[in-house]
């Protein structure tokens, strides 16, 4: 098989399709996480950090009560108590909020790290425990071609399009939603309206701590069922790349990880398909970080980011 | 408003002021740059907490927290610089915070036929579906009144409302006002235009340097006791230009074609000259292609097609880089964006543009030793206050930015210089100043292109004057051969033949009838 | 703020108190899970400063983390974010490596600067592409440099086990020729202090000097704070994009180089360990200014061999990660600790904001 | 005794954990201090082994990337015996006296585990995933394809191999990912060489066989088994360095085994008897420094002939009757010669 008859095989297998969504899933969540804090105008690049605290919590939650979705909680309270770190010294204290996220990233890691071997009494990765349990559609189970990609699936992934939908219902066409752009764009107009700036930004940035919870929780519990000292492995840098492709839009943003889960699949299945030597198999994992590049420059270009993103507000 | 003290970290900006307002008049405040007029108003309308004093409305004594507090008790107000979210919609940007609901939704329909509504009861006619970044100014300041109204606000503040209009939307304006005024509200108007508040208040209290200093009804004084009130000594409201035969072309362009940022002919097929020494107004509403043309001048913006001849060289396609070499100066219309870097000092902003040559570098090194010297001598030269050359321009008023534009510009030598709104916000004192500055230019034999949307600056200042409308030349005309209606009527879109030929008509009677 | 403290002090207070703070803390879980903290952190302070060697290994770290700060740290100062100094810095080792490989013959007096010449152009090449694309078609320089560290890391993967591959046991390059070497300042056993380090201070002044002194400084710094107006000021946006990105890219290569030509001699895989990434938290710490960085890196590096030390004290190495996650933490919300100073030296007990 | 992890650090369920736990035998036998000291980067390793040579009497490095750091360090603490785990010799070749270097036979476990998976498949497809081509992946990858070859070989098949790499160590994501685009492709087999993303391959084993049996993640191994051989075929995943068998109970084949625990084990053993002798010592299936996994939970799947023929395979290649390629030229001239004596 050459290459294109490769590729186009690819696009006419179920598995494909299957691989990208799982590949998107946690792309999308903390990618729409990152949108919420930066549409209110507080950029967010401990998304990694916020995914790895959730992916570790939901472990430990569901190793203590057998419950992944007690796990799930778990992640969430601790991805909103770690954003709110980052919202407190952003919003209240006017920090810089670059070097803040960074500090939540170590900080995310030392913890994990550090309390894993008092709980699990080695340290590492942890114990397997219980997944969540994955959503199998009968009445799919006979349809060709889609009967084999949501056969079986996690809810994550549902999860993933539905939040996509809220979170675009909310932002665009909620009261809340306006408030939330317009303070984004220009806090200090929204502030003569007598909206509150501070518990807007608030909310925006505790909703990136549930979203990119979801997506540590759906790494951990969701797909493996333990966790592992790297987790995440830069996939909350790759969800902040694909917010700012998808122009801080949620939809745009849910494109912009389908692409990156859709080149990643390909990489994944060439490798399986073609018959070449193992260095270049090696290579082919660059496809996913070439065409992302590709596409953001050939054919999306400028984004916009919203005009107070990473200016902390401050009165008088 | 009871003895308010507002201190700033560095300045006392309100200093034991007490201001009265009665219900249901319009009350100006007018007073130079920085003399504490919007910060009053900022504390009336709960943004800043005053240091100590009282306010009262109504005859209620309040304590803001914020503006919130504030609209609940029926204040407005309309800031000096737009509180307008860019990407929003003008329906949204009005009913932002206190937005119609369907359930849990945002009611967009409700609140666009809201605004629709009473958008049309006061006459102020807004596009409802535009996003803000798409409006003219003059749209955007009907925005932010609506915005208070649509608030229900009793008590209407409105910050220098004024200083971006045209005539017309001013006349407008003053129109919407004594509607409002009619309907029992009450206006505080703050303004630099002397005029327009000797023709719109009731009452008129004075600020100078944080205090109140005068008091007076409108109908006892006069825009030259006003201006004498405010700055503490004699100002010329009027400049005399000299008599001057301009010399050679200096710049020729020949059928001049511009986009805007969306990309649709801002410009459209333009042709004039300027003469060496002489001063070419365009006059024009905001918004008909007027920065486009500035902007494609000074090689900010790509010229589509035809010809920009400066000094018989083609210059259609040079860069700014290019131009500035060529010793065409810029004063551009939004300083705070254009002009200057904020957080530089002004010793750096005074050499923008010209900082990479001799004598402020040599060999890709800055020359600090002539930097700081051209600063002090400029800063002396032009009166910049504070005369401090290490102080961030940002933190200078706007009327001392833009001596320190004006400054570096001048200092320059241009041979051609584009000037836009140079006197924007700045209070009387300042304006009598840039307008010599402008008219120094002319006598040293530059040729300047000054657009202005103050018919008078321009009457006053040029020696030819072309109106804009749409992209296109309406007419050119010579100052003291127009009247202000033919002006007008120009700048709402009728060619200058057109209306001299219904002149004809109306003064020579029909001849057929005849 | 009335404060009597002069601006200065401040600026040494503020992270000192922060590292204090965040011991403190640390501090506290050392004690929960049993341990002296007293001693734990003797025993950090001598493995960071308690002797040659441990000055050595700290200096070591510190040079390259000098240069990534500075990297990013110029980057900021022009308004770009290069996130991507991680991946520059790779490609500064492959370009130095493969470089300084080739030199056996040459006399160190051209094989030094060629082979130094290699890792800058090499960083440099890697952050114009970034540069390049934002320049030209406005792609956001987040998003591609996140991208080119990955694909600088399959690349380095690719040439150590395959065309530069040498030995068994680790994927690395052969070492590169003795010429093209940093002798070290002085060897304290195996640890070594390189000569590297003067190279990064060198860096610092001249990134100094280029900021304040140069034209090119002033231009950049411009389009830094607004772009409208150095546009508008005859500065060529375009070109100063690509610049800053070549500059800043620059940086992180040379500390490739460094590492290569100083410490390893060799390129392997995994050679970065995060070091691209420790430049934005050093940058920002150094409030983006050149000397700023300098202290900043070595109080990273410090942190980092004293915590490498401190696990002689049986204390896990994670709390490292921790407590250096609080100092920056606290040197973003500086104003917590600013507030938290006044209060402590007025005895009216300061006011907050 | 101290050991300094590599960047891996403890917790890697596999060669820190391994050495680790040698260490922890040799501390039950004779008594003696051991700690651990973790580092955080490669920069790290100079600092911590130097450290580390001054506190003990022996220090063991841990892992193929301290090489560098432990030739530049040892020769200057001669008196300090430094024992290297799966780290090979400097180009020259010469090993400080006071190091003794031990690598491993991969490619052996690696072969009976490849052809356990060609005798095992049922679809004549098996996979291979690498984590990044480091020379001990490589070693897996020859042996566990040489495995595949002699059991084609042997029995006139041609089991197919599917190879991949996630180019990471820790993504179990993408390990998982693989696992299933492997499967789809029609392998049913699948040995990850690839770190914590053999997780995900483990994993995807799982996952695909309990939708193919039908049961729910927390069926017993006996319904596990029942169901394999109800339905004639199954999903399997193949451990790596460290005996992973029990991390999916029926659905982990075997694991191919380093047993770096012996390594240290033996270091120590001879650091404390005063046998030390430095140099370098590559234990292969002989030595038991590689092996198959017990296969606790999965032996009944198994014919008891491939059991056999394996344990055949094991001898043959302990007494050198059968050599298996550790290099890509070998294992394409490699052709098995055995004749199975029943
Ligand atoms: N937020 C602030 N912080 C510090 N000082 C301020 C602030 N706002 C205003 N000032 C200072 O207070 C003084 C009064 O400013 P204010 O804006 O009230 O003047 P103004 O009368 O409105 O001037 P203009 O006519 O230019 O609008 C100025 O000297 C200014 O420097
Ligand atoms: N938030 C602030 N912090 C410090 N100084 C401020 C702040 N806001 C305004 N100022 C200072 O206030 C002074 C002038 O304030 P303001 O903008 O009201 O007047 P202005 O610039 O003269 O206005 P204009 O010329 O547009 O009428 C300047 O010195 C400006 O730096
Ligand atoms: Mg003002
Ligand atoms: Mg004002």
């Amino acid at each position: 098989m050459n290459i294109f008859q490769a590729v186009f095989y690819s696009f006419s297998t179920p598995i494909f399709y299957k691989l990208m969504l799982m590949s998107a899933t946690p792309l999308i969540f903390a990618a729409l996480g990152g949108v919420f804090s930066e549409v209110t105008g507080v950029t967010n690049i401990a998304l990694e950090g916020i995914m790895k605290i959730g992916a570790f919590t939901a472990v430990v939650f569901t190793f203590y009560t057998g419950n992944p979705w007690l796990g799930l909680l778990g992640a969430i309270i601790a991805g909103v108590m770690l954003a709110w770190l980052h919202a407190y010294v952003s919003i209240r204290w006017s920090a810089d909020q670059i070097v803040s996220a960074t500090a939540l990233i170590l900080i995310a890691s030392g913890l994990s790290a550090f309390l894993m071997e008092p709980i699990f009494g080695h340290s590492g990765q942890t114990d397997f425990v219980a997944k969540i349990p994955k959503v199998k559609l009968a009445f799919m189970k006979d349809v060709p071609f889609f009967g084999q990609i949501f056969d079986e699936m996690s809810i994550f992934v549902y999860l993933a399009f539905i939040a996509v939908a809220l979170s675009w219902f909310l932002i665009y066409k909620t009261p809340l939603g306006l408030r939330m752009r317009a303070v984004g764009e220009n806090p200090k107009s929204a502030d003569t309206l007598g909206v509150n700036v501070f518990k807007i930004r608030y909310f925006g940035v505790l909703m990136s701590g549930v979203l990119a919870a979801f997506a540590g929780a759906y790494l951990s519990i969701g797909e493996l069922g333990q966790f592992q000292e790297n987790m995440p492995s830069g996939k909350g840098f790759i969800a902040l790349a694909a917010m700012i492709l998808g122009n801080w839009n949620p939809v745009g943003a849910m494109w912009a990880a389908l692409l990156f889960g859709a080149s990643d699949a390909l990489n994944i299945q060439l490798q399986s398909i073609l018959d070449i030597p193992p260095e270049m198999k090696a290579l082919l994992n660059l496809l996913p970080f070439v065409i992302t590049i590709i596409v953001v420059s050939g054919f999306v270009g400028k984004t916009r980011p919203p005009a107070a993103d990473g200016v902390p507000y401050e009165k008088e | 408003m009871k003895d308010i003290v507002k201190q700033f970290p560095k300045v006392l900006a309100n200093d034991h002021v007490n201001f009265l307002v009665k219900k249901g008049e319009v009350h100006s405040i007018i007073g130079e740059n920085g003399a504490g007029k919007s910060t009053l108003m900022n504390q009336l309308y709960g943004l800043y907490t005053p240091t100590s004093g009282d306010i009262y409305i109504f005859g209620e004594k309040k304590v803001f927290k914020g503006p919130g507090d504030a609209i609940r008790a029926g204040i407005g107000m309309v800031h000096q610089h737009f509180m307008l979210v860019d990407t929003l919609t003008v329906a949204e940007n009005i009913v932002l915070g206190s937005e119609p609901k369907n359930g849990m939704v945002f009611d967009l329909k409700r609140a666009r036929k809201e605004v629709k509504e009473l958008s049309e009861r006061y006459g102020l006619f807004v596009d409802v579906d535009a996003k803000i970044e798409d409006i003219p100014v003059g749209m955007q300041q009907r925005v932010e009144i609506l915005k208070t109204i649509y608030r229900g606000a009793e008590i209407l503040i409105l910050d220098e409302p004024t200083a971006v209009l045209t005539p017309q939307e001013t006349e407008e304006l003053f129109g919407i006002i004594r509607k409002l005024k009619e309907d029992g509200k009450t206006i505080i108007f703050i303004s630099h235009k002397l005029h327009e508040v000797m023709e719109i208040s009731d009452n008129i209290t004075v600020m100078r340097l944080g205090k109140v200093t005068g008091n007076v009804a409108a109908k006892d004084t006069n825009a030259r006791e006003l201006a004498n009130m405010m700055v503490g000594r004699e100002v010329v409201l009027r400049v005399e230009k000299s008599e001057k035969t301009p010399g050679n072309i200096a710049v020729e362009i020949d059928n001049l074609w511009v986009k805007d940022n969306r990309n649709l002919d801002a410009v459209r097929g333009i042709s004039f000259k300027i003469r060496k020494g002489e001063v070419l107004g365009v006059a024009g509403v905001a918004g008909n292609g007027q920065t486009e043309l500035v902007e494609a001048l000074t090689g900010l913006r790509k010229i589509e097609k035809g010809k920009y001849i400066y000094n018989g060289e083609d210059v259609t396609k040079k860069t700014v880089r290019e131009l500035r070499e060529r010793n065409i100066g810029h004063i551009p219309e939004d300083r705070y964006k254009y002009a200057m870097v904020k957080e530089y000092p002004n010793y750096y902003n005074l050499i923008l543009g010209k900082h990479y040559k001799e004598p402020f570098a040599k060999n890709g090194f800055l020359n600090h030793k002539v930097i700081n010297k051209n600063a002090e001598l400029l800063i002396k030269r032009f009166d910049v206050r504070p005369a401090d050359g290490t102080i961030p321009t940002g933190n200078l008023s706007g009327g001392n930015q833009q001596k320190v534009v004006i400054a570096r510009e001048v200092s320059f030598n241009p041979e051609f210089i584009v000037i836009a709104q140079p006197t924007r916000g700045l209070d009387v004192g300042a304006i009598e100043y840039v307008h010599k500055e402008i008219l120094n230019l002319r006598e040293k034999d530059v040729a300047v292109l000054l657009v202005s949307m103050e018919l008078e600056e321009v009457l006053s200042l040029s020696d030819r004057i072309i109106v804009m409308y749409e992209g296109e030349i309406m007419g050119e005309v010579k100052p003291d051969e127009v009247t202000i209606e033919e002006l007008g009527l120009m700048m709402a879109g009728h060619k200058l033949e057109d209306i001299k030929l219904e002149e004809k008509l109306a003064h020579g009677g029909d001849p057929i009838e005849k | 703020m009335k404060n009597k403290l002069s601006k200065n002090a401040m600026n040494i207070l503020v992270p000192v108190t922060s590292v204090i703070i965040a011991l403190f803390i640390a501090g506290i879980v050392i004690l929960l899970i049993g341990k002296n903290p007293l001693s734990a952190y003797w025993v950090m302070l001598q493995g960071a400063f308690g002797s040659k060697a441990a000055l050595a290994a700290n200096i070591s770290k510190m040079m390259s983390l000098v240069l990534t700060g500075l990297a990013v740290g110029f980057g900021f100062r022009a308004g770009i974010f290069n996130i991507g100094a991680e991946g520059q810095l790779m490609m500064g080792a492959i370009f130095s490596t493969i470089v300084g490989l080739n030199l056996g013959g040459v006399s160190p007096v051209f094989a030094i600067p060629i082979t130094m010449l290699a890792g800058i152009l090499g960083g440099a090449f890697w952050a114009s592409i970034a540069g390049y694309l934002k320049a030209t078609t406005g792609a956001h320089e987040v998003i591609t440099t996140i991208m080119l560290n990955w694909i600088a890391v399959y690349l380095t993967n690719y040439f150590v086990a395959g065309p530069l591959a040498v030995g068994q046991g680790v994927p690395k390059s052969p070492e590169i020729a003795q010429s093209a070497q940093l002798p070290p300042l002085m060897t304290v056993q195996a640890t070594t202090l390189p000569s590297g380090i003067i190279v990064s201070i060198v860096a610092a002044i001249l990134v100094y000097i280029l900021l304040e002194k140069t034209t090119t400084g002033y231009e950049l710094k411009a389009v830094g704070f607004n772009p409208y107006a150095a546009e508008a000021g005859a500065i060529s946006l375009s070109k100063n994009i690509v610049l800053t990105m070549a500059i800043s890219g620059a940086l992180a290569g040379l500390a490739g180089s460094m590492e290569v030509m100083a410490i390893h001699h060799r390129i392997f895989g995994d050679f970065s360990g995060g070091k691209g990434f420790d430049g934005i938290s050093i940058a920002l710490i150094g409030q983006n200014n050149p000397i700023g960085i300098i202290f900043a890196a070595f109080l990273i590096s410090s942190l980092r061999t004293g915590s490498n030390a401190m696990q002689f004290a049986k204390v896990p190495d994670d709390i490292v990660t921790i407590i250096q996650g609080i100092i920056i933490f606290l040197v973003a919300a500086d104003r917590i600790v600013r507030t938290f100073i006044l209060k402590f030296s007025s005895p009216k007990g300061g006011e907050s904001k | 005794v101290i050991m300094v992890s590599d960047v891996g650090g403890l917790g890697d369920k596999s060669f820190n954990d391994g050495t680790w736990a040698g260490i922890l035998k040799a501390k039950d036998k004779y008594g003696i201090d051991v700690q651990v000291i973790q580092s955080k980067e490669q920069s790290d390793y100079v600092d911590n082994l130097s450290n580390a040579a001054k506190e003990a009497d022996v220090v063991i490095a841990v892992g193929f990337m301290m090489s560098n750091a432990l030739f530049d360090v040892a020769p200057q603490y001669p008196a300090t015996k430094f024992i290297g785990i799966d780290i090979a010799p400097p180009e020259g070749g010469k090993v400080p006296k006071n190091v003794q270097l031990y690598l491993f036979k991969e490619q052996e476990s690696a072969f009976f585990v490849g052809y356990l998976a060609a005798a095992m498949t049922k679809t004549g497809k098996v996979g291979f995933i690498g984590g990044i081509a480091i020379p001990p992946v490589e070693r897996f990858r020859y042996g566990y394809i040489a495995g595949v070859k002699a059991y084609n070989d042997i029995y006139g098949e041609n089991v197919e191999v599917v190879v991949g790499y996630t180019e990471s160590f820790t993504d179990a994501a993408k390990g998982k990912s693989m696992a299933l685009a492997q499967y789809a492709e029609g392998a049913d087999i699948i040995f990850a060489a690839a770190g914590a993303c053999g997780n995900g391959v483990i994993d995807a084993a799982k996952e695909k066989s309990l939708k193919l049996y039908g049961i729910d993640a927390n069926a017993d191994l006996a319904t596990v088994i029942d169901k394999y051989f109800e339905k004639g075929e199954g999903y399997f995943a193949i451990g790596v360095d460290s005996d992973q068998d029990y991390m999916a109970p029926g659905y982990v084949l075997a694991s191919a085994l380093k047993r770096v625990d012996n390594a240290s084990y033996y270091g120590v053993r001879d650091a404390y008897r005063n046998r030390f002798k430095g140099g370098l010592q590559v234990l292969g299936a002989l030595e038991d420094g590689v092996s198959l996994s017990q296969m606790k939970y999965t032996k009944g799947l198994v014919p008891a002939r491939i059991l056999a023929e394996i344990e055949y395979l094991n001898y043959a290649i302990k007494s050198g009757l059968l050599i298996v390629p550790d290099n890509e030229n070998d294992l394409n001239n490699f052709s098995a010669d055995i004749e199975f004596p029943f």
